[in-house]
């Protein structure tokens, strides 16, 4: 008797959940929001800003070249390398080097984010980066610098209804 | 009865990347003999050419589940030999983080038992609800699963202030759910059949083994190294250690079910406790003085510790790592011992062994 | 030779008592070194087992956490850390005792102590794979992570360079 | 010819074989319809009636073609048809509720609404996937399993009474014939897993074999309880014998041992022990590919199909059912209560489908030789009981 019971419980418990929402959303027409505009570091405190790790932005005019961060990721994945910019004459960058992130290696720990002393190197909550081969996913310095564009209309997060969580 | 060899192999719906050779009679199962090694990586090796920093993304990876605990004890060796206390603030949201990444690896955990069972249901939803708690963990960390969020010296960045409301109600909606859980899972009468009284571990073979983790307190000793030796801050936060003496797999289950009930009311404490303040001290350079610390820390399968051996240099000489589910996969010879071989993915699964962390 | 480290010197009073009362019992083999929570037992090879089953037995210290090796090239020595711990004596609960030996690199040869601790049977395995060091006693002393057909020298031992290093 | 790379080339290739097909047949047709006679005079029915199809009906009607005729009840109405579009749409209501149970959202994308036309899409791609029959396979017999195992399947719906008139071979022993019918398919899929000569498919194949051996005889004397109480064999009278009372109210523990017992025969999740993926890598359905795999799951769920259809006959009243319709449709509402009450009892298999894990094979023996074997024993007095005394009367049996 107590097995009948004990699978009509369940049976309930099962059903119960076929009135509640569904927690999957449909990814390319509905996209994930995250809020913020990504992972920061303050190097006079030493402690990063809150914030989503994503592909990275690298704001020219502060980088100095001096390759800290290549040196950081050398001992984890080795995704960045210097490159030359021969038409950016940046006062502070004589040798016009800047990093280079591949992002087929990158496990966006953000560690070069904590080696950049002069606040060059940030992350953005971009993290829609696929492509069709590994070439494209290499990011040259221009492309880090452009901040990455709004994420379109239908942005859903997570919300809790009384029982159930939903994508909404 | 002619004896049936049965190669249960890397690449087997019902063991992960890690091969048992069975040995049948019939359909009860004499001898297993486990052979891991498929996914080793040498971590150990690794450690010994990067720095102190870089280290920490790749350690995490082999316990990826329970990313929080598999750095936990690095940084507090690292800090042991370095003689330095990290600010308040930062040991309670390393709590915080280590119980949040406790309640994902145990849903992983009841998600895989589901399915091995043939129970879809029991697969989808401590996998739908699992995103609850790594929304959450992205957060605070900005990462979904491999954080690299704990450093020596305390925590990479601050908590954002809305974590406190967003983790009440993740606690409240959980807690309505594991009653689900129990329901349709825990007191199904199909599944209590099928694990009750199965893989059986006794007390003192759990001792000499030196077993850890769920496995351990299912077996009736209550061992948890947050309450043995305790680190961090646990020794001021109040909490049970779930204990009970069936020694069979669904006890173990129902530990990890009461364990997630513990992390909750674990993380809600912190959040109303924590103190302001910095969350990292301001270590221009990560120097470690040359010598040797022992560190152990409750991860989410077990008493996971790191044995760090420093000459002085910027890399450590000689890192030692041991998990959870190296130390249970002696157990596997023993629980599998006249289990049906219907019954061999549930009672492999149910000491919760992760085969890319044993073989690190 | 006790040496106490120079912190929490109030808070070691069990781990100084065990310290003596292993003194006492075999002074000359042994070298200890004690920290919080930690004790290191430095032991001369030939008096290996009785120490071994003195912990096990009367200290209680049931079961091993880890063995780990370390290669000291230098000085020409491995070191077989045997890290132990206890569920049996809830008062000993934190305290873990490292066991070490010293043995010279180039006939590396060391006790098995499965018999008194079951627990180290797959780490002793992977000591030897990784080291190359004998545990005479071990029933079944094979390869346990490495593949099969691994000709090269024992991975671990600091004179193996990694590919690209 | 290029490499189909994207979707629509494949789609194109496809318009075009059919186009061409279309255009060959209708060449080569009207080329014979000069030549054969009766041929040129359905021409001539075709041309003429192209305004009113009743023409083209009564021409049927002659021919033996029509719709009471036995051709199009065998094809097209309680048969084949009409149990191969339930099985397709039970498999997309099954992957659809189940998602719902599951928090996830199930089928989506084929055919516009809620990916209704999966089915159909599951079908076009495995009849384009190649069939593969291992080396070491007795390659025949490994074949003609997903044909057997079908065409029992279809053979179900032969004897099964969807409604007054509508029922393709009214025999006085139609629950013999089922009967009969069910016991074919242990030795199907023994052959299956034997055929296929590898050591999952045949750990499969035996246990298939247990299982289904083990719980015919439950089965039977459940149905025993029914036969005794309106003393034919034949369904459309015992449907008759339930109009004033159905027989699950009479023997609701006959009902539960045959709804148990028949979830176990047709393998559904609480006891898919012939193919456990997790232990033995989807059992004897292993070496199957394309159409042979399709083929079989056609046949499962006809089966599933056929057999919720049998346990409505016997324990819901088969078509009696309160008039919805207005009066002048009786059999579309008999029809109507007949699918409803079949969707019913397949619906409550699929919740038992979500809700619960395998079972393991030496307890589903336990319990099937000691507990639905008494079970079915004390319906089977009860019932006695009922026709001996005057409780029959009350019943109005």
């Amino acid at each position: 008797m107590v097995f009948i019971i004990k699978l009509l419980s369940s049976i309930i418990s099962g059903m119960n959940q076929v009135f509640k929402r569904r927690m999957t959303f449909r990814y390319p027409d509905q996209r994930l929001f995250i809020e913020g505009d990504g992972y920061k570091y303050d190097p006079k405190t030493g402690i990063g800003i809150n914030g989503y790790r994503g592909r990275h932005i690298l704001y020219l005019e502060k980088c100095t070249g001096c390759s800290l961060c290549v040196m950081m990721c050398q001992g984890i994945s080795q995704a960045i390398e210097m490159k030359n910019l021969p038409n950016k004459q940046i006062t502070v960058n004589k040798k016009s080097m800047f990093p280079q992130i591949d992002y087929s290696k990158c496990v966006y720990c953000g560690f070069c984010v904590d080696a950049c002393p002069f606040e060059a190197l940030f992350e953005t909550n971009e993290y829609e980066l696929v492509s069709y081969d590994r070439e494209s996913l290499l990011f040259t310095p221009e492309q880090l610098a452009i901040p990455p564009k709004k994420r379109p209309e239908p942005t859903v997060n997570l919300k809790y209804g009384d029982s159930d969580v939903y994508h909404g | 009865m002619s004896k049936l060899s049965l190669s249960v192999g890397p690449q087997h719906p019902g063991s992960g990347h890690m091969r048992i050779i069975l040995t049948l009679s019939g359909d009860y199962i004499i001898e297993a003999i486990p052979d891991p090694g498929y996914v080793h990586r040498g971590e150990e090796k690794l450690a010994e050419y990067r720095n102190y920093i870089q280290n920490i993304p790749h350690l995490e990876r082999p316990v990826v589940l329970d990313a929080t605990g598999a750095i936990f004890p690095y940084v507090l060796a690292v800090e042991d030999l370095m003689n330095i206390i990290v600010p308040e603030r930062a040991q309670f949201i390393r709590v915080i983080m280590a119980e949040l990444n406790r309640i994902i690896s145990h849903l992983y955990y009841m998600a895989i038992y589901g399915i091995f069972m043939g129970h879809s249901t029991m697969f989808m939803w401590p996998v739908g609800d699992r995103e609850v708690f790594i929304d959450l963990a992205n957060t605070i960390a900005g990462q979904r699963v491999t954080y690299a969020f704990l450093v020596p010296g305390g925590v990479r960045n601050d908590m954002p202030e809305k974590v406190k409301e967003q983790a009440d109600k993740a606690c409240n909606y959980f807690e309505k759910r594991l009653i689900e859980y129990e329901h349709i899972f825990m007191n199904n009468p199909l599944f209590e059949k099928r694990t009750k009284g199965v893989g059986i571990l006794p007390k003192q073979d759990a001792i000499r083994l030196g077993v850890v983790g769920p496995t351990l307190r299912a077996s009736g000793i209550k061992s948890d190294v947050r309450k043995d030796d305790t680190y961090s801050i646990y020794n001021q936060l109040d909490f049970e250690i779930p204990v009970s003496n069936a020694c069979d797999s669904w006890s173990r289950a129902w530990i990890h079910m009461e364990e997630m009930r513990q992390s909750m009311s674990i993380i809600k404490q912190c959040l109303k406790r924590i103190p302001t303040g910095p969350v990292k001290l301001n270590l221009k350079q990560i120097k470690v003085p040359p010598g040797e610390s022992y560190s152990r820390v409750e991860a989410a399968r077990g008493s996971l510790s790191y044995y760090l051996i420093s000459d002085g240099g910027k890399v450590p000489y000689r890192v030692r790592i041991m998990t959870p589910s190296f130390r249970n996969l002696i157990t596997i010879p023993y629980i599998m011992k006249g289990v049906m071989l219907a019954d061999m993915p549930p009672t492999y699964w149910g000491i919760d062994y992760w085969p890319v962390e044993a073989d690190r | 030779m006790v040496e106490t480290s120079n912190t929490e010197s109030t808070l070691i009073e069990r781990e100084q008592k065990l310290a003596a009362d292993l003194k006492s019992r075999f002074g000359d083999v042994l070298e200890i070194t004690i920290k919080s929570k930690r004790i290191k037992i430095k032991v001369k090879s030939e008096r290996l087992l009785d120490i071994a089953n003195y912990i096990n037995n009367e200290l209680g210290f049931d079961h091993s956490t880890s063995v780990s090796g370390v290669d000291y090239p230098n000085s020409k020595e491995f070191e077989v850390v045997y890290h132990l711990s206890t569920y049996g004596r809830e008062d000993f609960r934190d305290i873990v005792i490292a066991f070490s030996t010293r043995i010279s690199r180039d006939e590396p040869k060391t006790l098995s102590l499965i018999n008194i601790w079951p627990s180290v049977e797959y780490s002793e395995r992977e000591t030897f794979e990784m080291f190359g060091i004998i545990f005479e006693g071990h029933p079944k002393l094979e390869k346990l992570l490495l593949p099969e057909d691994w000709n090269d020298i024992p991975p671990l031992r600091k004179d193996f360079k990694p590919p690209g290093r | 010819m290029s490499k189909i790379q994207t979707f629509s080339s494949f789609v194109k290739r496809l318009i075009i074989i059919i186009v061409g097909l279309l255009i060959t047949l209708t060449l080569l047709f009207s080329l014979l319809a000069y030549f054969v006679p009766s041929v040129k005079e359905l021409q001539d029915i075709l041309l003429s009636s192209f305004g009113n199809p009743s023409l083209m009906l009564n021409y049927l009607d002659q021919k033996g073609l029509g719709l009471n005729s036995l051709f199009f009840k065998v094809v097209v109405f309680p048969g084949f048809t009409w149990a191969a579009l339930i099985a397709a749409e039970i498999i997309w209501f099954e992957r659809k509720f189940l998602a719902k149970m599951q928090m996830r959202v199930g089928p989506l994308y084929a055919g516009k609404i809620a990916g209704l036309l999966q089915p159909i899409a599951d079908v076009i791609k495995l009849v384009f996937k190649e069939i593969i029959a291992p080396s070491s396979s007795d390659k025949w017999f490994f074949l003609s399993i997903p044909i057997i195992i079908t065409s029992i399947a279809a053979a179900l719906l032969a004897v099964l009474p969807v409604s007054e008139g509508w029922i393709i071979m009214r025999s006085d022993v139609s629950v013999l014939i089922i009967f009969a019918l069910v016991g074919f398919v242990p030795i199907a899929v023994l052959l299956g897993g034997w055929a296929s000569n590898s050591k999952y498919p045949f750990i499969g194949a035996l246990r298939g074999l247990h299982q289904m051996i083990a719980f015919e005889i439950p089965m039977l004397i459940s149905t025993l309880g029914v036969v005794l109480l309106t003393g034919t064999l034949d369904l459309v009278n015992i449907v008759y014998a339930q109009s004033n009372i159905w027989f699950i109210l009479l023997m609701p523990i006959g009902a539960f041992v045959f709804f148990t017992c028949m979830i176990i025969e047709l393998e559904r999740i609480p006891f898919d022990l012939p193919e456990a993926e997790s232990e033995i890598a989807s059992g004897y359905l292993t070496e199957y590919t394309s159409m042979a795999f399709g083929n079989l799951q056609l046949g499962v769920y006809i089966r599933f199909y056929a057999m919720a259809g049998v346990f409505t006959t016997m324990f819901l009243g088969g078509w009696y059912g309160p008039q919805i319709l207005p009066n002048g449709f009786e059999i579309a509402n008999q029809v109507i209560w007949f699918t409803i009450k079949t969707l019913l009892v397949m619906i409550l298999a699929i919740v038992l489908r979500g809700v619960n894990p395998r079972v393991r094979i030496d307890l589903l023996l336990r319990m099937g030789w000691s507990s639905l074997l008494i079970l079915s024993f004390v319906n089977l007095f009860l019932v006695i009981l009922i026709l001996q005394t005057e409780l029959s009367q009350i019943f109005g049996v």
